[in-house]
């Protein structure tokens, strides 16, 4: 990739008045320079490594049928994403802090705020942060930063690993997280809540739908919460379902994942996380802003905003330490949201709400297969069957059929538990064909 | 270009690299709508559809959302295509960005990242169909290993910020399991911003330390600052002025025989892959941007990924889950690590970041050496070209970037930020001038090794030519750019009274 | 922007749709070569290497090619990525070019083109082996027999030109196979200049025939000219004057009572595809022109695809191979057609542009005829907001197209040409001006559906600002364009002094 | 793919003052337009189109290796290529007739044709023709232009195929083509070009590499040409070859098939055909070419020129009625060739030259195979076998092998025998496990 004849070295070597480029590296003392060649494999050519990759692509998945979701979701892309994100003049610029010459990145980041207003019902969003997980946990920060607060009260039906990455970045700062058990409903068992409990919360923390699939009641959540002084904080990880479902425009602070939007599930990244928030709140938001403004002519323009909360104003002082974030995934999910438009957004919530539906009746028509939580779902659900999810996968995987997220892992009281996700993507006859699979498993005696 | 703007405008002669073209003109895609059109077609439903309000109950469901848009595929095409237009990137020249390393960003890379089998994998599949996805993250991790001469890795962190974080995570798990709960962290002045910043998000104190005269560490203040409460000290190396700390291993020692830890800051890398290793001079932990020195494409501001590597003693603080290879040559996941200090983000980080910074180091092999050189070489090369035009207020011996400072031009009222956007009008990206703090008003120059001398020279010319006008038309440069399809943007009313998204007008 | 022009420029306000934006100069890559700078490296030799020399005999050795580009990949990536910002195209906005159809390539199609197992695949290879491509070549046949109403067809013509010879060998073959050795061929003088061409490598006379005053086919004329000498009349329908030829029955009939076949050149389709079928109005053989009414990519100039679709007395001299649906669903080649005209290209002609048209065909199914009903509707809402303005020469109801003439503007000394470029400074393509040549001074515009009504209004706009700057200001328009980073090229020293290659400088 | 709303429509149609969109068509008549809508499948959504097209995929030679060359080759391609071209800016323009706004387009066809003229050793080349066939029938007509004889003398060891089209193109015209045979070398055979013959000829066409793979010593067929008036026409199907074979300078024109230089096989198209000749000629030569000039203000740029030549302008009096070219493939050649570069143009063909002999000598180590030609070649071969080559190839389906290509159809002389190519894209492996296969099935009696 370099683009050096030998001859042009010298000459620039002796331009310098270097005899070697060995001298141009003498502030490394002696001891610290290594002599031999790293012992790294390669060089390779293009050919090589696209060998190397496609026989690493052959030891995964192709070939299967997932109803994995729990966070990362097979929904429609379309090839016009993927052509304009490749466009060189997005893919291969920095960070717009020079707005004359970055007005294309600026424009869609100003787009990608709106579009996510929109869709969280929030007034204002960033532009971004790393993903859903790390989102929430900015969030739950800004709600100490908000209330002063140092408790947190967090659902235990959020994603297991949202709530990890809460820990780790709660821990070194003092902040408590109270784990809110659920109800048969799947959601958050706001018995829990008590008024007193919350007067001294900074937020309840919650996920719509949550990992269970099941809809949590906002508008609840947020009179108890607000009553007490409290802050709601609502993450979606399924942001495909704001086509559908009412949007989390009461809660405080929204802690979004945009996979759902365009981006592959690239074992597990990169996605885009965003947080949304109410106007007031939008000097404690971390992350960064872009804003309209104008130039001396009076035209129209669009310049990063507001970075007095960012780290590289503000330093110790900031609101996050985030600086490289997500954007061209960002303008990933943009362009999608685009093209999929306000009745395509619909349209396609619509299909999953009704083939998880479809879903879930086929498999509750298996002898001893019973679905667990009564509460609203979107395009995920949680079945029990009766015997442990893990033994019945590996007999699908004869079937080139990954099954249901087992949830023992994560909840112990949720052994021979197991979570189906299906989309838009999941034919029927995939739906069919996996009731039918399990049937036969559930057929043979362990 | 500004009517008038054309008043002043230099003879179009002097600037060879660039000319204005015709360019065109797009709103806000919301103010494209109109109901009815589409984008996007999907397949048709296969099983019987439900009514929303039945299904979820009435208080569940929302409405078409509001002010959403609606446009077809080519205006969508041209929408975007057009803004692409208007900006700047390493694929059309030079982006000399100091500290952000915008190399050349490899298309076979996105080619690989995209295959089906890797992008289409999902994290929580079984490991038995996942081994590949794993044994790229495997033998990544080996590569940058050796790179940095580091014992063990975590692969997790999306970025470098997260990466400071998660290694100064690592230093308080180890310093608490030693019984030593110290407060502080040392930061030079000439640190980036993340570093204080992720200091607090670990729960530490910032100490900051000043640089000697030489623009490198004080090692006498180091050793009065390095008292018991003191966890460790963020060095960047080669620091923000793109020079190498000579001193590196007596700090190290300062810090070790007082019980506290050397963290470097990976971000300088490209001036060191295949010529020295932090795990050599005395690091204990450090991270790496992929996306600087792996050339992984930054894509207007993300994404990356923010490696930690770490020294056998910080091995037991990883975040979980650690891959892991078992007999047979098969990859596992490591999850039951409880010194761990946790998650710092969900699955397995940003494993198509990852992926492609293996690609480039598959591409080069050992042979990152000459990429190092040439980043070096070509650092220098624009020094000694520019240094009689322009103040350098630290002259130690330049790395893989150069910080000037506008002492000069600030004599004619021009400053970083004039000279700056004067390059645009010139074909060029400005230099980074926010940074570092020590230096007033600098010019942070990375050419990194993907540039030509030819590319070079002309850099070289158009700051030149700039200093020139400088002095005989300040003004010239002080309103520059004047070749943008807009001047330069109010970015005080912007903050003043925020517009952060568009709203339907009105009269709708 | 040319520095003389500006004095002349317009106040910038009346210009919506574009603005001059820094746009990178770059050389020819020769340019830029320096030796042993390489843009690809080539996996390892795993045989034993032979000597070149050795293998071939001394004669028959070259040594590396003199001047030819030693270049590193990013400067490969760059020099296109900059050169093809100086061009306009679909993706950037209207191309209102006449003729030429220049609608929005979907870009799915590019991604299926692309796909392991359709472009990797080998025209020899085995039958049984490329049922794939075989069956795509069927189902396109059966859609474009089902669009134009005719009977049989050939895939393999890879442009119009190309079908259009292909269909008057066919005709000659038939008329041959009659025992009538015809030698005429007419043609109205509006036609497109491919078709006399193609007329004499069909080994045919042209005979032009004159239009009548209202631009249509006159059939006393006709009657006349129609000897026993005349092969065929090819007639473009609509006509290049974007109307359709109401007679086209009687035509029909004329012809064929004297034994004479009807050749229509499709390349006006995209008037018609949905709402009539030429097999319906009396041809006998037609050429479609896949890459304008079928929406695959000019690419700059090519590729095409040009299937000729024919009435049943024509299928035996179709050219061979004919791919044809045995039992079982089978596909085969059918070689053996002695009556066949034989090859006029290699293989299956161009299978990926025909891949592409199947695509597009697909995607809107019957609802082509929406597709064709808003082609209709952008030419005619044009036609409707210019008419004021400019000399509409015949005025017959347009359809696809619409064709003005610069009558009015010429007292002011602007020709179509000067209105063209100028066009380019309001950030569009011009339209058609060499043709048809029946127009003296034609402005031939063809929007397609794929403009929405707001970038029609701009071009309406952009149109009539113009108008006025012929009379207010002709020199503005005359020296157009002015906002391009070169101006007008001088042609005429060109052709005169042809350079037709770089060559390498003297001096080395 | 339609930006309107309905009410657009209306809005539009209002204006017009047309009642309804039928309207804009009653000068069809009635009776021809369609009533209802036309019997075509779809409409799909761009996934339900992917889906047709892999399922497309799937029913051809996907997990072949194939030894198939004969006019299209499996050659290095890189995903830089791909890139560029996709482009929409080169993707989506129209020829370049209006230069101010299509620079890009144009600089790279002037690049296009200096590559092609270094390569060929002539001194100008166009930009471009149909492919190699098409290019060869035009070479042929141009020689009539050029010497006002009539008569072609055509070796048989051209291209089949191309020799189908030239006979296309010839007929009517009034050509006659005169077949030459080929000597055991595989060269055309020489003795038959008599000097008598030769005077009244327009050229002399031969193919080097010709279609056994074997090189044409053209310095020895132009002298014999042009010592009679006649010209030589050289065509040249596996480009590739130049970057190691002599250039075929001495041939007056030459007609080359550029699809070895980054394009897909594609099933046989689109590629990219050339003609290049001698300046002297130019004026004569058919085909787009872009030349160097200057604006007003002395800066370079290019245009399409000599357009005097073409049908746009000179109608009947054209040199060809080509029109559309292959332009887009032009450009890919381009980047293609940028990017292989001097080096990589040698080394590549070296690598061919290295593999095609191994492989030879692989194949001849068989029992009862044997080459069949003398002559040199670069990377296609003639083999003998002792049976049906068909027979052979239908056993080595079974291996995933497509082997040969039987010479029988195209050469009843020559049954029995196969042509075989390897390229750089062959690994050995695959080469050994050809031979070890053909031995197999040679073993088994018939
Ligand atoms: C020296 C230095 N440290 C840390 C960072 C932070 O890295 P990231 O932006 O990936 O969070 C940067 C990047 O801007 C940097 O230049
Ligand atoms: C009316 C008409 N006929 C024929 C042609 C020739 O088609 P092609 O360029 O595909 O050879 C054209 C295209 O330019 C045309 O507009």
């Amino acid at each position: 990739y370099l683009p050096k004849s030998p001859s042009e070295r010298q000459e620039m070597l002796d331009a310098i008045g270097a005899g070697s480029i060995g001298e141009l590296f003498e502030s490394i003392p002696a001891e610290f320079r290594l002599q031999g060649p790293l012992p790294l494999p390669g060089p390779l050519s293009e050919m090589e490594i696209i060998d190397y990759f496609q026989a690493r692509a052959q030891e995964n998945s192709l070939g299967y049928t997932s109803f994995l979701g729990a966070g990362v979701y097979q929904h429609l892309r379309s090839v016009v994403t993927d052509a304009l994100i490749q466009r060189g003049e997005f893919l291969t610029s920095y960070t717009p802090y020079q707005a004359e010459i970055s007005q294309g990145t600026l424009t869609a980041i100003f787009e990608f705020q709106t579009l996510m207003s929109q869709l969280t019902g929030q007034e204002v969003a960033n532009a971004s942060m790393y993903d859903g997980s790390t989102a929430l946990a900015e969030a739950a920060l800004m709600a100490e930063r908000l209330t002063g607060r140092q408790r947190m009260l967090v659902a235990r039906s959020i994603h297991p690993e949202y709530r990890q990455v809460l820990g780790t970045y709660a821990k070194h700062l003092g902040l408590g997280v109270e784990e809110i058990g659920y109800t048969g409903s799947g959601q958050i068992d706001a018995a829990l809540l008590s008024k007193q409990r919350l007067t001294t919360a900074a937020a309840v923390i919650v996920q719509s739908p949550n990992f269970f699939g099941v809809l949590e009641d906002l508008p609840a959540l947020a009179d108890a919460a607000h009553a007490a002084g409290a802050l709601l904080v609502a993450t979606v990880a399924e942001a495909a379902s704001l086509g559908i479902v009412r949007p989390p425009a009461e809660a405080d602070i929204v802690a979004l994942e945009g996979q759902s939007f365009g981006i592959p599930p690239s074992y597990g990244g990169p996605f885009v996380g965003v947080i949304a928030t109410q106007e007031r709140f939008v000097r404690q938001m971390p992350g960064r802003l872009a804003g309209q403004t104008t130039d001396a002519g009076g035209r129209r323009g669009f310049v990063l905003t507001l970075a007095t909360r960012e780290q590289h104003i503000r330093r110790e002082k900031a609101t996050s330490n985030i600086c490289t974030n997500e954007a061209l995934y960002a303008l990933a999910a943009t362009i999608h949201l685009c093209l999929l438009g306000k009745e395509g957004l619909r349209e396609l919530a619509l299909q999953n709400l009704s083939k998880a539906r479809f879903a879930r009746e086929e498999l509750e028509r298996i002898p001893r297969v019973r679905s667990v939580f009564s509460g609203a779902i979107f395009n995920e659900f949680v079945m029990e069957f009766p015997r442990s999810v893990k033994l019945i996968n590996a007999a699908l995987l004869r079937d080139k059929i990954i099954g249901p997220l087992p949830l023992g892992r994560h909840y112990p009281e949720l052994t021979k538990r197991g979570l189906v996700c299906v989309t838009e993507m999941t034919p029927r006859s995939e739906i069919e064909r996996l009731a039918a699979a399990i049937s036969r498993v559930l057929e043979t005696p362990l | 270009m500004n009517s008038k703007s054309t008043e002043i405008e230099a003879p179009a002669n002097t600037i060879r690299k660039a000319r204005p073209h015709v360019n065109q003109t797009e709103g806000l895609i919301f103010e494209r709508s109109a109901p009815g059109k589409r984008g996007m077609e999907l397949p048709p439903l296969d099983v019987p559809p439900v009514d929303p309000a039945r299904a979820l109950g009435r208080d569940f469901v929302r409405g078409p959302v509001d002010g959403f848009p609606e446009v077809s595929e080519i205006e969508v095409i041209r929408h975007f295509t057009r803004l692409s237009s208007w900006n700047y990137a390493i694929d059309l020249g030079m982006y000399p960005l100091g500290s952000c390393t915008m190399k050349y960003n490899p298309r076979v890379n996105e080619y690989v990242a995209r295959l089906d089998g890797l992008a289409s994998e999902h994290p929580e599949q079984p490991v038995e169909l996942a081994q590949g996805c794993m044994r790229i993250l495997y033998d990544l991790q080996k590569c940058l290993l050796a790179i940095t001469g580091m014992d063990a890795v975590t692969l997790q962190p999306v970025a470098g910020a997260q990466g400071e974080l998660t290694g100064l995570l690592m230093i308080r798990a180890y310093l608490e399991s030693q019984g030593h709960g110290r407060k502080k962290i040392l930061i030079p002045d000439s640190a980036h911003g993340t570093n204080p910043a992720s200091v607090v998000i670990a729960g530490y104190e910032v100490q900051n330390i000043k640089s000697d005269a030489r623009g490198q560490i004080d090692t006498d203040h180091l050793r009065d600052f390095t008292t018991e409460d003191v966890a460790a000290l963020m060095v960047t190396n080669p620091s923000t002025l793109g020079v190498f700390e000579e001193r590196i291993a007596e700090i190290a020692s300062i810090l070790h025989e007082r019980g506290a830890l050397l963290y470097m800051d990976g971000a300088n890398m490209n001036a060191l892959a295949g010529i020295a290793r932090p795990g050599d001079f005395g690091v204990d932990v450090l991270h790496l941007n992929l996306h600087k020195t792996f050339s992984t494409p930054h894509g207007g501001g993300g994404p990356g990924a923010g490696p930690v590597l770490a020294k056998k003693i910080l091995e037991p603080f990883l975040p979980v889950p650690v891959v892991v290879e078992r007999e047979g040559g098969r990859f596992a996941f490591d999850h039951n690590r409880p010194r761990s200090v946790g998650r710092v983000r969900a699955y397995c980080g940003n494993f198509g970041v990852l992926l492609r910074a293996l690609a480039y180091t598959l591409a080069y092999g050992p042979g990152l050496r000459q990429a190092t050189e040439d980043a070096v070489l070509n650092a220098n090369y624009i020094r000694k070209n520019l240094e009689d035009q322009f103040e350098l207020p630290y002259n130690l011996p330049s790395m893989h970037e150069v910080v000037f400072s506008d002492a000069r031009q600030k004599r004619h009222g021009v400053n970083t930020m004039d000279i700056a956007k004067r390059l645009i009008d010139y074909g060029f990206h400005p230099y980074t001038t926010a940074f570092p703090l020590i230096v007033p008003g600098a010019m942070m120059i990375e050419p990194t090794e993907s540039e030509s001398k030819e590319e070079c020279d002309l850099f070289i010319d158009a700051m030149r030519s700039i200093a020139l006008e400088a002095e005989t038309n300040p003004d010239l440069v002080k309103t520059a750019p004047h070749s943008t399809r807009v001047g330069r943007l109010d970015e005080v009313a912007a903050a003043r009274k925020p517009i952060l998204r568009w709203k339907p007008p009105l009269s709708k």
